[in-house]
C-alpha cells in the first residue's frame, strides 16, 4: 500500500506493535490475562501467550463465551485483553460486551485486530466497517484507533493504565509512519495538531491519518492551508479540538477506514453541530460491503486515498464558499 | 434472619432450617411481586430451594457485612429473571435490609429487575440476557484457579435458557479446561417464556448434553432439599465442571402458580398474592408442627 | 405515560399494530414466514403463529440461529419476518444479520420490540438504545422507527413490499397517537412535516414524535416558530427534509428515545454538516444505561421528554443568537 | 470438464472416476492459490473427496447452466475458507469457466476471498464467519419441508469451526424439527488456525455430541472415496437429520502440507506450488494405471 503515502516511512503493523507492548505489559505487570479465539497468531497475541502461557488462554473458535470469560476474570481482578478480529469480537460478541463488560464497567481491553478494509484478499466475512459505530454503542468503553506503531504502543499501554473497558483497532496491514518516536504525552480523549492550517480541518485516524498529511501538502501546493488533526479517540471525543476546528478553520472533512456511519465523522459531526456548525464532507466506506482484493486497490475503489480527501476538501470548500456568497 | 455466614460447612446442613428459610423466601418472592407489580414468579419459585441450599447450607464462603470480600465464592443467576428469589437470599443472609427488598424494579433502587453487578451487594455478574452467565462464571473459575485460591464458582440457569449457543460454547469450554470449583445447576422447570421446553424447543436429555462436553452429571428433585444438598456435596467434591439437573416445578410452593406457564412473567394481583401467602403460611405452620413433631420422635 | 404527552390520545403499542398488520398480511400473502424467538406473546407475533401454524416457528432461546435461519427461508423465497426483543436479535445476531441477511440482500423483516428504555421495570438487560446506531451499520438495510399503531401498520406492509431487507423498531407501551387514521402514502425515506414553523426544526421520531409536538405547542407560546419533522426512517434518510430544516428554520433539535450516538441525531447531524449546516442540540440517553422504572419516571430521569426538548431547543437557539450576533 | 448434471443418480458412481476428479480439484487448488499468493490450502484439500462425491457422486441436483434454478439442492461451504475447492468443484461442474479460477481473490473477481451469495455462480450461502452456515441451511431445509419439496441441503463445517456455539443452536433445532432433508458433515481433519484442535478446544468426541442432539451420526474416513460415498447413501435415507463426521487429514495430497497447519492459510510459493502439482501429477498417472489395470481385470 505504500504508493498510497509517498514520503513516508512504512513501519510496522499496528498489530504487531500491540503485541509486542503486550508482551512487555506482561512483563511488568503479573495482573494481565490475555485471551483470543484461534487467531492469535494473527492479532499477535501470540507473542504474550508464548512469553506467559499460565496468564493466557487460546479460547477456541468462541467469541461470546471468550468475552463472558473476559468479564468473570476482570471481576476477579484481572485486568483482560481480548483479541480477535474486530468482525467477530464486535459483531458477535456485542450484547455480551454489553452485559458482561460495559455495563459493569470492568476491566476489559478488546484488541479487534484486521479492523478496516485494509485486509484485503478474505473479503468482506473478516473486513469490519462497523467497529466503531458499534463500539462507540458501548456506554463507558474508550474507543480508540491508532495510526502507526508508535501510537498504537502509547495506546496499548494507555489501555492497561486506564480504569474501565477499552476498544482497540488494529490493522493488518504494515502502516506508514506518523509519529516517528515514541509517544511520551498520549492520552485518550487528546487529538494531536499534525499540521497548522487556517482554511479547513482535516479530521483522520487509522490508516487515513497519513492519507490526511498527503492530501494536505498536495493541497498547499494549491495555495489551500489545511490543518490536519489525527484524531485516534473516537470516545471521549476531543470537543475542544473539533470545536476549534469549526470556528477557526470554518470546515472540516473526515477520514477514516469505516463506514461514514457511526463512527469518526458521526461524532465530530454532533460535536461541530453542537459547538462550531460548519460544512464538513466524509471520506469513509459508503454504506456498501467491500470485496477481496489487494488492499491499495481496495483503498482506490472504496475511495480511501489522498485523492478522495482532497476531492472532499475542494468540495467542502465550495459548498462553504457557496454558503458565504 | 440468619447471621452472616463465614465459612462453608462440611457437615449436613439442618434440613429442616433450610425448608423454613424456603418458605420465608417465597413468602419475600410473593410480596415483592405483588408490590412491584411486575416480575417473574414462576421462575423464582421454583429455584427457591437450590438458592436457599446454596446460600444457607453452608455451600458458599460469604460475608454479608464484606460483599466484595476478596475470598468469598462466587453465585451468578444466570436466568436473571428469577433474580427475587436472589434478593429474598441476599436480604435473608443480611446483604441488605429486609425492607428494601419492597424498592424491587422500583426506579433508583439498587434491586434491579435482572441482576446488576455494582449495584446490589451479593450480585456478582450483570444478566438477565440468557445465556451468559456459564461463560462468566468459567472465567471467574479460571482466574481463581490460576491463582491458586479455592473460590467457588457456581452458575444457576434455566432449561429454556439451555437453548442459548454461548451455554454450549462455554460447556464446553469448562470440560476442556476443567476447573476444579465450577458447578453449573439447571432449574429444570420444563417452561419457557412461550411454553413448554419439550414443544418449543426441547432440551431433553439436558445430562446427556452435558455428559457430552465432558461434565460430570447429577439429575435431582429441585425440591427435595435433602437430594439438592447432597447433590450439592456431590458437586463440590468434583475435580472438575459438575451440572446438577433439578428437576422443579415452575411456580412452586403456590397452588395456582405451579405448571401454570401464565405466572412466567406476571405478578400477582393484590387479591392473588393474599392467597398465595395464606397457602405459604398454612405450609410454614404445617412444617413448624412436623418438625416439632420429629424432633420429639428424634429427642425419645 | 399519557402524562407526558397531554392532549393526546392514547393509542395501542407499536407492536400490537404490528402483530396485527402481519396477521393481516399473513392472510394476503403466502409466501410470508414469520420466526420468533420464545418472545411471540411479547412481540405479538403470536397473533400471526395462531393463525398460521404451518409458516410460523417459535425457534427458542436461539436469536443467532434464528437470524441465520431467516436468511436461509428467504433465500429459499419466502419473505420472512423474525422478531424478539431489540437488544438480544440485534445485539446477539449482528454478525448473522450482516452474513446472512444484509450482506446478500435477503427479504428478511427484523422487528426489534422494547425498544428503547420505555419497556421500564425489566430494566437494561431487556433495552436497546443501540438497535439504531447497530442497524444503520448494516448495508441495505431500511431502519424504521415508527410512531404510533397507525404508522406502524403502514410501515409494517412496506416493510413486506420493500424487496429487500428492513429493520423496525416496536415499542412495549401504548403509544400517543399522531397519525389519527390510516396513513395511505407512507414511503420509507419520506418523513412528515407535521408543523410548519420558521425559527428551528424539532425532528423526532418514536415516542419522541408526540413529545415534540408537545414542546412545539408550548414554545409557540413564547413565541418561537418550530417545524415538527417525524422522520421514522434513519436509512434511507430523507436528506432533503434535512437540507429544508437547516436552509429554511436554520438550527435543528433531534429527539429519539436511543443514545445520542449513532442515531437519528448522528445521521441528520451528517447530512446538515454535508448539506446545511446549522446550530444543533440532540435529546436522548446521554451515553449511560438506565434502570428499572415506571416508564415515565425513567423519561423524565433519563431526558426524554417535551421539556427536555424544549431545553434543548432553547439551547440551540441561544447558541445560533451567540453565533448571528 | 463434467457435464452439467442434471439429475441426482440412485447407482453408486464409478469411484475412479471420482478419484480423478479429486486430483483434478487438487491441482486446480494449489493452481489457484499460487496465483492469488493467498487464501487457505490445508482446509480446501482435505475437503477434496467429501466436495468430489457430492457435486460429481449423484448427490446434488444442479444445473450447471441454470444455477438458480428453484428445484436445486444446496450445498452451504460453512467453513468459508476452503472455497477454493468449492470454486474448483464449480468450474468442473460448468458453473464457471475454468479460467476464471485464476481470479480468486482479485479485485472485481467472483471468485471472493470467502463464499457469498450472489456473486458467484452455485454460491448458496456467504460464509466466511465460522459458525453460521448450519443455520442457515436449517432455514432451506425447513423452507422445502414446508413448502413439500424434496430439496436436500447439505452442509460442510469444520472441526475448529464445531466450538461455535450457534452451530450447537442449530444442530439443536434441527435434532428437534426434524427435517427429513438435512445433512450435516464435519472435515474432522483435527486442526483449527492456531493449532490442533485437542490443544486449543477439544470436540471430540463429535459425534457424541450431534448424538446428543438427537441426530443420525456416521464417522467415516473422509478420504476413502467408497466410504464418502457410502455415507452420502446412507445420509440422504435418513428421514431425520444425518450428521457425518469425515476423519480426515489436513493438507490431504500434497505430502508437505499433510498435518502441518503452517498451511492453514498459506498460500505456496511459486516454487512449492510446482513441487505439489508433480506430485499430484504422479499420482493421477498412478492412479490412471491403476484403474487400467483394473479395468482390464474387471474386463476378463
Ligand atoms: C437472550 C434472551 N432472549 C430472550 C429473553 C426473554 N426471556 C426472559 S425469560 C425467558 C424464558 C426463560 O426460560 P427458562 O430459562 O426456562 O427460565 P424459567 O423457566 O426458569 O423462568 C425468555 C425467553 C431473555 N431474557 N434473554
Ligand atoms: C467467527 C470466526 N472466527 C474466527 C475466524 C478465523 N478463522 C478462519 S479459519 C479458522 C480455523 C477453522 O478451523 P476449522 O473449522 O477446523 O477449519 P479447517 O481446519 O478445515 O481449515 C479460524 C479461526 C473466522 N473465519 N470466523
Ligand atoms: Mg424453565
Ligand atoms: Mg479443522
Amino acid at each position: 500500500m505504500k504508493d498510497l503515502y509517498p514520503g513516508f516511512t512504512i513501519g510496522k503493523a499496528t498489530r504487531d506493535a500491540f503485541g509486542e507492548t503486550l508482551k512487555q505489559l506482561g512483563a511488568e505487570h503479573e495482573n494481565i490475562v490475555v485471551l483470543d479465539a484461534d487467531l492469535a497468531k494473527s492479532t499477535k497475541t501470540a507473542d504474550f501467550g508464548e512469553a506467559y502461557p499460565d496468564r493466557f488462554k487460546n479460547v477456541g473458535i468462541q467469541e461470546a463465551n471468550m468475552v463472558g470469560m473476559a468479564g468473570g476474570f476482570a471481576s476477579s481482578g484481572k485486568v483482560t485483553f481480548i483479541a480477535s478480529f474486530a468482525s467477530f469480537v464486535v459483531g458477535k460478541g456485542f450484547d455480551q460486551l454489553k452485559m458482561a463488560v460495559a455495563y459493569p464497567k470492568l476491566n476489559v481491553k478488546v484488541a479487534g485486530s484486521h479492523g478496516g478494509i485494509s485486509l484485503g484478499e478474505d473479503g468482506v466475512s473478516q473486513m469490519s466497517t462497523e467497529d466503531f459505530a458499534l463500539m462507540c454503542s458501548l456506554p463507558g468503553f474508550v474507543v480508540c484507533c491508532p495510526c502507526d506503531e508508535n501510537q498504537m504502543r502509547a495506546a496499548t499501554r494507555a489501555a492497561y493504565d486506564h480504569d474501565g473497558p477499552v476498544y482497540l483497532r488494529l490493522g493488518r496491514q504494515k502502516a506508514p509512519i506518523v509519529y516517528d518516536a515514541p509517544i511520551k504525552d498520549f492520552a485518550f480523549s487528546k487529538a494531536t495538531r499534525l499540521r497548522e492550517g487556517t482554511d479547513v480541518t482535516i479530521i483522520a485516524n487509522g490508516m487515513m491519518t497519513a492519507a490526511a498529511l498527503v492530501a494536505c501538502d498536495r493541497l498547499a501546493g494549491e495555495g489551500i492551508s489545511v490543518r490536519v488533526v489525527d484524531m485516534p479517540t473516537m470516545k471521549p471525543l476531543d470537543d475542544d479540538e473539533v470545536q476549534a476546528a469549526g470556528e477557526e478553520t470554518g470546515a472540516i472533512v473526515c477520514a477514516e477506514e469505516h463506514f461514514i456511519h457511526g463512527g469518526l465523522g458521526a461524532r465530530v459531526a454532533q460535536a461541530a453541530a453542537r459547538l462550531a456548525p460548519v460544512p464538513m464532507q466524509f471520506v469513509g466506506v459508503d454504506d456498501v460491503y467491500a470485496e477481496s482484493g489487494d488492499p491499495e486497490a481496495l483503498f482506490r475503489k472504496y475511495g480511501l486515498t489522498s485523492d478522495d480527501i482532497i476531492n472532499a476538501t475542494r468540495r467542502v470548500l465550495e459548498k462553504r464558499g457557496a454558503g458565504r456568497a | 434472619m440468619a447471621e452472616a455466614t463465614l465459612q462453608r460447612t462440611e457437615s449436613t446442613p439442618d434440613i429442616d432450617r433450610l425448608r423454613d428459610i424456603a418458605t420465608r423466601l417465597r413468602v419475600d418472592i410473593i410480596e415483592m411481586l405483588a408490590e412491584s407489580q411486575s416480575g417473574h414468579p414462576g421462575g423464582s419459585l421454583s429455584a427457591v430451594e437450590i438458592v436457599t441450599a446454596l446460600y444457607f447450607g453452608g455451600f458458599l464462603r460469604y460475608d454479608a457485612k464484606r460483599p466484595e470480600w476478596e475470598d468469598r465464592d462466587r453465585f451468578i443467576l444466570s436466568k436473571g429473571h428469577g433474580v427475587p428469589v436472589q434478593y429474598a437470599a441476599l436480604a435473608e443472609a443480611g446483604f441488605i435490609p429486609h425492607d428494601e427488598l419492597m424498592t424491587l424494579r422500583k426506579i433508583n433502587s439498587r434491586l434491579q429487575g435482572h441482576p446488576v453487578l455494582g449495584t446490589c451487594p451479593g450480585i456478582e455478574a450483570s444478566t438477565g440476557s440468557l445465556g451468559q452467565g456459564l461463560s462468566i462464571g468459567l472465567g471467574m473459575a479460571l482466574a481463581a484457579n490460576m491463582d491458586g485460591k479455592d473460590t467457588r464458582v457456581i452458575v444457576l440457569m434455566g432449561d429454556g435458557e439451555c437453548q442459548e449457543g454461548q451455554v454450549w460454547e462455554a460447556a464446553m469450554a469448562a470440560g476442556f479446561h476443567r476447573p476444579d470449583n465450577f458447578i453449573a445447576i439447571v432449574d429444570y422447570n420444563k417452561y419457557q417464556l412461550d411454553g413448554p421446553t419439550a414443544e418449543i424447543l426441547d432440551v431433553s436429555p439436558l445430562g446427556g448434553k452435558f455428559t457430552a462436553m465432558d461434565w460430570q452429571v447429577r439429575e435431582i428433585d429441585g425440591h427435595d432439599l435433602k437430594q439438592v444438598v447432597s447433590a450439592l456435596q456431590w458437586a463440590v467434591e468434583q475435580t472438575a465442571p459438575a451440572c446438577i439437573i433439578a428437576n422443579t416445578v415452575k411456580g412452586k410452593g403456590v397452588s395456582f402458580m405451579e405448571n401454570n406457564n401464565k405466572w412466567h412473567g406476571v405478578a400477582p394481583s393484590e387479591e392473588e398474592a393474599a392467597r398465595a401467602l395464606t397457602e405459604l403460611r398454612a405450609t410454614a405452620r404445617e412444617s413448624a408442627q412436623t418438625d416439632g413433631a420429629a424432633q420429639k420422635e428424634a429427642g425419645r
